[in-house]
C-alpha cells in the first residue's frame, strides 16, 4: 500500500466575506514520494488548497491530515510543520522577504537554525541551480518579475522539505529555465521529497507527473496517473479543458504508425516521440 | 461592509482626502519644521538630547521586547506602521529633495501601540528618514527624536485617554490626539532650536517666539489635516483591520466603531 | 518616486571596500566638521565632494542637487536666526543691530551675532551633511544592519529595522505602481483637477498596503517564521591601503589647518 | 511599404542609478496591423521595452516614434499617446487601480470620457468576452490570481486602442481561457488593433505572431516570420532556447511523409497538422 503523506478529508473552505465555499467537502489523497500536479481552472481553489496544506488557512470543516495525524493549530506544531512543508507561491512579490536575493535564500535556512557553513554551501548551490549568480548580492527591488519568481523557488527548493508545494512554478520563467527547473525538482525528488504542483501547463503536466488531480469548483473531480486522467475524454471535452499538444499529436498520426506500438500510452515527450519513430524506420 | 471603501471613492471625500495629504505632505517648511538638519546643533546641545532621549528609548525597548516575546506576529505589524508611516513622508518628495514637512503619523501611532512602543518606532521611522532620504540627522537624531518620538506621543496618548475617560467620543479623542501630537513636536522643535539659538537681546523666550512663529503658518492647518487624516485612517481600520486591532487588544468585538458613514 | 540613496549605495563604486573603513572616514570627518571652525568647513565640503562623486562616482548632478537642497533649507531657516526684535523702547542701545525698521512699539533689526551664527551653522551643517552623504552613498543599509548586529545592538532593533526596509520598498514599489498603473490609462487627468492624484493613491496606497501586509504575515508564516528575523549573506570586503592613506592625511591636514588658523 | 507604427531608434535605457543597460542601443520597428511577438530570457528587457512603448519611462538616448513622429513627453502628448496606446502589465495586482471588477474595467473608458451608455455597453462586453460575469461585483482583493489577470486585461482590451502592448498576457490563464483571450485578440485586431505580446510560450508564438522579435540582453538580435526565426536553427541553439513542440514533432516524422509536402514550413497548429496527416491517409 503506499501510504499518504497529506489527506484532506471533506474538507471545507470558505473565505470570510465570501458566499461561495473555495473548497467544497474536498477529498484528496496525496501520494509520499511521487510528483503529483493539480489541474484546474482558474479559481477552481487551487491555491486555497496549497495555503491549506501548509497551515496558513484553517478549515471551517472537515480535517486534514499530515503522515496520518490531524494538523494542530497551535504555534508549535505549526512551525512543526513548516519545517516539513514549502510552500512557492503563485505571486513571487508576495514571497520575497529579504532585502537581497542572497540574503532571501538563506531565510528559511536560517529559521531551520543550520550552522553557517552549511547555510553558505546550500545557498551557493540553489543560486547555481537557479542561474542567479549574477544577481545574489542585488536588492529584490531591482530584478525583473521573471528573476523574482527564480528566487523565491530558489528560496524554498533550498530547504529541502519533505513536501513541497509549488503553486504554478514555471509562470513568468523562459523555456531554458523551466527546463533547468524541471530538472532541479528532479534532483529535489530524486532526494525523497514529495512534489505537487499547481499548473496550468498541459504538456508539462502530462510529462512530470506520476499523478494529476483535477479540480472544479472546489472539489477533486478526476486523478490518476497521466495516461489515465487524459484518456477520460468524456469528462475532458465536458470541461472544455484540451489535452496536451503531444497527447493531440499522436492521435492525429496515421493510424497504421500508431498501431505498430500496440496499446501503449503515447509518448510524453519530444524526445521519446522522436525515438519511437526511429525505432519504426530501423526495425 | 463595502460602504466606507466607497466613500473613499467620493470626490468629496477624494478631495478632502486629497487636500490633506497635499497640505500634510506638500507643504515645505522652514528648517524642517519637524527635522533638524545633519550639523545644526552645537555638539553640546547634540550629546544633550542624545543623553535625554536614551533612557526613553531603551524604556520603550524594554516594554516592546516584553510585547512582542508573546506576540512575535506583532513585530510586522510594528514593522508595517513604521514603514506606513515612512512611505507617506516620501510621497510627495520628488526624487532627491531631502525635506519638507509631513504627517508624523505618531499620534495613531500612540493611540495604537502606547507612547512606549512608539518612541521606539518612531526612532525608526527617523532613522530610515535620515538614512534613505538624508532627511534630518544623525547627530540630531537625539533632539529630533525626543520631539517626534517621544514627547509627541505621550502627549498624544495623554490627551486620547484622558477624552475617553471624561467624553466617550472617540472620534474626536482620536482627532485630538493626532493634531495635538503633531502640535506639540513643533513646539518642542521650536524649543530645542531656541534653547541652542538663544537671542542676543530677550534670550531663549525671543527666540522661540521667532521659530515658533515661523512654524505656526504652516504648522497649525497641517496639524488639522493630520487629525482629520487620522479619523479616516482609523474608520478604516476598524472596518477592514479588525484582527489586526483585536490582535492589539485595542477594541473588544462588541464596540461599535466605524460602520456608520 | 525613487530613492537614489538606497541604489546607489547599492552600485557605487566603494561597494566592495569595507563599510567599516568607509564609516570611520564619515565618522572622523563628522567629528572635524562639528569642532572647527568655516575656513575648515569649506575645505571638508570641497574634499568630500572628491569621495563622492570621483571616487564613489556618485553622478555629479545627483550629489549636487542634494547638496542645493539642502542648502536651500537651511536658506529657508535663517530669518529666524538674523531677524531679531526688541521692544522699541530700548533700539537705540542696539550695538548688535545691522539695520533695522520700528514697528509699533517693536523694533524688528538684522542683529551681526545672528548673522555670525548663522554663517558658521549653514557652513558647518553642510559640511557635516556631505559626511553623512558619504556615508548614505556608499554603504548599503543591509550593511549597516550587518554591523548594527556587530556591535550588539538588540536584536529586536536591527529585525525591526529590517523588516522595516523590506516593507518601505515593498509599499514604494506598490505606491509607484499604482501610479504608474493609473498612468497608464491616462488616469491622472481627472485627479488633476480634483487635486492630484495623490488623493487616490493614498486611500489606495493604504489599502493595497494592508493587503500585502497580510500576504507577508502569511508568507513569514510558511518560510519557518521563528519570531526572529536572520539572513546570511556572503559579502567579503577588502580594505584599501591606498584610501587608508588619503583619508588619513586629509584629516591630519584639517586638523592641521584648524590649528593653524585658531 | 509596410508602415511602421512604433519604432526604437538605438534606445538605451537604465534603470535609475543601475549599472547595467536594460536596453542597449536596441532598434526595433513594429510593423502596423499585424501581430507580433517579443521573445527572450528573463530579465532581457522585454518588459522595459514595453513600459517605453507607453511613454511611461524616458529613454536615457535614442529616439521612440509613435506614427513617425518622435513621442514628446509633456503630459498634454503623453495623454494623447496613451488614448491610442494601451498596456497589460505583467503582473496583474499591478494593474488593478479600482475596488471591484466593473469599476476597474470602467476606469479607463471614464478616463476616455466616453458616455455613459457607451461604457455600460462596453463594460458589460468586456466582462462577457473574459468569462467575468460571476464575480463583476466582487472586490478585486476576492479574486484569484488567474481570474486578476483576466480583469486586467479586460481594463485594457476594451478602450480599443490602435496599439495594444501584453506583458505575458497568457501566465496564470487556464488553457480554455488563453484559448479564449486569443480569440478575443483576434477580434480586437480584425478591428484593426496592432498587437505586441511578450512571452515565454513558444508554441504560441509560433502559432499566433505574424512577426517575432528575439531580444537578448537588451537588444534585438533576430526578427522575422514564425517560421523564418525559428528556422534560424544555429542562433536558436546557441541560445538553448528550443524550439515550438509542433515544429519539433514535424522533424521527428519520418522524413518520407514530411516529403509528400514539398518545402513548405512545418503546420502551426494541431488542427493544421492533422489536415495535413488527413490528407495524406486520403489523396
Ligand atoms: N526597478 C529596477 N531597477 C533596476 N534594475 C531593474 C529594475 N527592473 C528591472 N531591472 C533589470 O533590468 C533588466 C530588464 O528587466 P525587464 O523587467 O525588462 O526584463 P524582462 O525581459 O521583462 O524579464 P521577465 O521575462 O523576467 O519578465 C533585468 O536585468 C532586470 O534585472
Ligand atoms: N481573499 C479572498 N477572499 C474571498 N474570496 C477569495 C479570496 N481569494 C480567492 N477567493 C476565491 O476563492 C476561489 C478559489 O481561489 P484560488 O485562489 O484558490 O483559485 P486558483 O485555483 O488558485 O485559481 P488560479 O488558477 O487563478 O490561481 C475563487 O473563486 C476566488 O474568487
Ligand atoms: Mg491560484
Ligand atoms: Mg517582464
Amino acid at each position: 500500500m503506499t501510504q499518504w503523506l497529506l489527506e484532506f478529508d471533506k474538507v471545507y473552505y470558505t473565505y470570510p466575506a465570501s458566499s461561495i465555499p473555495a473548497l467544497n467537502e474536498l477529498t484528496l489523497r496525496l501520494p509520499a514520494g511521487k510528483k503529483s500536479v493539480l489541474l484546474g481552472y482558474n479559481g477552481c481553489g487551487k491555491s486555497t488548497l496549497l495555503y491549506l496544506a501548509d497551515g496558513l488557512y484553517k478549515p471551517q470543516r472537515g480535517i486534514i491530515r499530515w503522515q496520518g495525524k490531524p494538523i494542530k493549530y497551535d504555534r508549535r506544531s505549526l512551525a512543526k510543520l513548516r519545517e516539513q512543508v514549502g510552500l512557492v507561491f503563485q505571486d513571487p512579490e508576495q514571497q520575497l522577504v529579504a532585502a537581497t536575493v542572497e540574503e532571501d535564500i538563506s531565510y528559511g535556512l536560517c529559521n531551520l537554525g543550520l550552522p553557517a557553513a552549511e547555510i553558505e554551501q546550500r545557498v551557493a548551490q540553489a543560486l547555481a541551480d537557479f542561474d542567479l549568480q549574477e544577481v545574489a548580492t542585488r536588492p529584490i527591488h531591482h530584478l525583473s518579475l521573471g528573476q523574482k519568481k527564480r528566487v523565491a523557488l530558489a528560496g524554498v527548493t533550498v530547504l529541502q522539505p519533505q513536501l513541497l508545494l509549488l503553486d504554478e512554478p514555471t509562470a513568468y520563467l523562459d523555456p531554458l529555465q523551466v527546463r533547468q527547473l524541471i530538472a532541479n525538482l528532479q534532483t529535489i525528488h530524486a532526494n525523497g521529497t514529495t512534489l505537487l504542483m499547481a499548473t496550468h501547463d498541459l504538456d508539462l503536466a502530462y510529462q512530470w507527473a506520476d499523478w494529476i488531480f483535477v479540480m472544479h469548483q472546489g472539489k477533486v473531480i478526476l486523478e490518476g496517473s497521466a495516461a489515465t486522467v487524459f484518456s477520460q475524454r468524456t469528462i475532458l471535452e465536458d470541461l472544455q479543458f484540451g489535452l496536451p499538444l503531444i497527447w493531440e499529436v499522436w492521435a492525429a498520426l496515421p493510424s497504421e504508425l500508431r498501431s505498430q506500438f500496440g496499446e501503449c500510452p503515447p509518448p510524453k515527450t519530444i524526445d521519446e516521440l522522436r525515438r519511437l519513430l526511429f525505432l519504426l524506420n530501423n526495425p | 461592509m463595502l460602504g466606507l471603501k466607497k466613500l473613499f471613492f467620493k470626490p468629496t471625500v477624494l478631495f478632502f482626502v486629497g487636500a490633506s495629504a497635499c497640505l500634510t505632505v506638500g507643504a515645505a517648511t522652514p528648517a524642517q519644521a519637524m527635522h533638524i538638519m545633519e550639523g545644526y546643533l552645537p555638539v553640546g546641545w547634540a550629546i544633550f538630547w542624545w543623553l535625554v532621549f536614551f533612557p526613553c528609548f531603551a524604556l520603550g525597548l524594554r516594554s516592546l521586547h516584553r510585547l512582542t516575546k508573546e506576540n512575535p506576529d506583532l513585530k510586522l505589524l510594528l514593522a508595517l506602521a513604521g514603514a506606513f508611516t515612512f512611505v507617506l513622508s516620501a510621497l510627495k518628495m520628488p526624487s532627491v529633495t531631502g525635506s519638507s514637512s509631513h504627517p508624523t503619523g505618531t499620534g495613531l501611532g500612540a493611540i495604537l501601540f502606547g507612547p512606549m512602543a512608539m518612541s521606539v518606532l518612531g526612532t525608526l521611522v527617523l532613522v530610515f528618514q535620515a538614512l534613505l532620504l538624508a532627511h534630518g540627522g544623525i547627530t540630531t537624531l537625539g533632539a529630533n527624536a525626543m520631539s517626534m518620538a517621544v514627547i509627541g506621543p505621550f502627549f498624544a496618548w495623554g490627551t486620547y485617554q484622558l477624552l475617553m475617560q471624561y467624553s466617550k467620543k472617540q472620534k474626536l479623542a482620536i482627532f485630538l490626539a493626532a493634531a495635538l501630537a503633531n502640535l506639540i513636536t513643533y513646539v518642542v522643535t521650536s524649543l530645542q532650536l531656541a534653547l541652542a539659538f538663544p537671542a542676543e537681546n530677550g534670550g531663549i523666550l525671543v527666540s522661540f517666539l521667532k521659530f515658533a512663529g515661523i512654524f505656526a503658518v504652516t504648522q497649525i492647518p497641517l496639524a488639522i489635516s493630520e487629525g482629520f487624516l487620522t479619523v479616516l485612517v482609523w474608520n478604516w481600520l476598524s472596518v477592514y483591520g479588525r484582527t489586526e486591532l483585536e490582535q492589539l487588544n485595542l477594541i473588544k468585538p462588541e464596540v461599535r466603531i466605524g460602520a456608520e458613514n | 518616486m525613487h530613492i537614489y540613496i538606497d541604489t546607489l549605495a547599492y552600485t557605487n563604486r566603494l561597494r566592495d571596500l569595507h563599510p567599516i573603513q568607509k564609516l570611520a572616514l564619515a565618522i572622523a570627518v563628522l567629528f572635524i566638521a562639528f569642532l572647527s571652525h568655516p575656513p575648515t568647513h569649506i575645505a571638508i565640503l570641497f574634499w568630500m565632494a572628491i569621495w563622492n562623486v570621483a571616487y564613489a562616482r556618485i553622478p555629479a548632478e545627483i550629489y549636487l542637487k542634494m547638496i542645493v537642497v539642502t542648502g536651500v533649507f537651511l536658506l529657508i531657516s535663517l530669518p529666524a536666526l538674523v531677524v531679531n526684535f526688541t521692544s522699541a523702547a530700548v533700539y537705540p542701545l542696539q550695538a548688535d543691530s545691522l539695520a533695522g525698521v520700528a514697528l509699533g512699539s517693536w523694533y524688528f533689526y538684522i542683529s551681526r551675532t545672528g548673522i555670525s551664527t548663522a554663517l558658521e551653522i549653514t557652513l558647518r551643517s553642510l559640511s557635516a551633511v556631505s559626511c553623512l552623504f558619504f556615508a548614505l552613498f556608499t554603504v548599503p543599509f543591509s550593511e549597516i544592519l550587518q554591523l548594527l548586529r556587530k556591535i550588539g545592538c538588540p536584536v529586536l532593533l536591527t529585525e525591526l529595522l529590517l523588516l522595516m526596509y523590506r516593507f518601505i520598498f515593498v509599499f514604494l514599489q506598490t505606491a509607484t505602481q499604482l501610479w504608474i498603473a493609473s498612468e497608464s490609462r491616462n488616469g491622472n487627468r481627472f485627479w488633476k483637477v480634483a487635486w492630484s492624484s495623490l488623493g487616490m493613491l493614498v486611500p489606495q496606497l493604504f489599502f493595497n498596503t494592508f493587503k500585502r501586509y497580510r500576504q507577508l504575515s502569511l508568507t513569514f508564516a510558511s518560510r519557518g517564521f521563528t519570531g526572529e528575523f536572520r539572513v546570511w549573506h556572503s559579502r567579503r570586503y577588502q580594505f584599501s591601503l591606498r584610501y587608508a592613506l588619503e583619508a588619513f592625511l586629509g584629516c591630519f591636514a584639517l586638523l592641521g589647518l584648524e590649528f593653524l588658523i585658531f
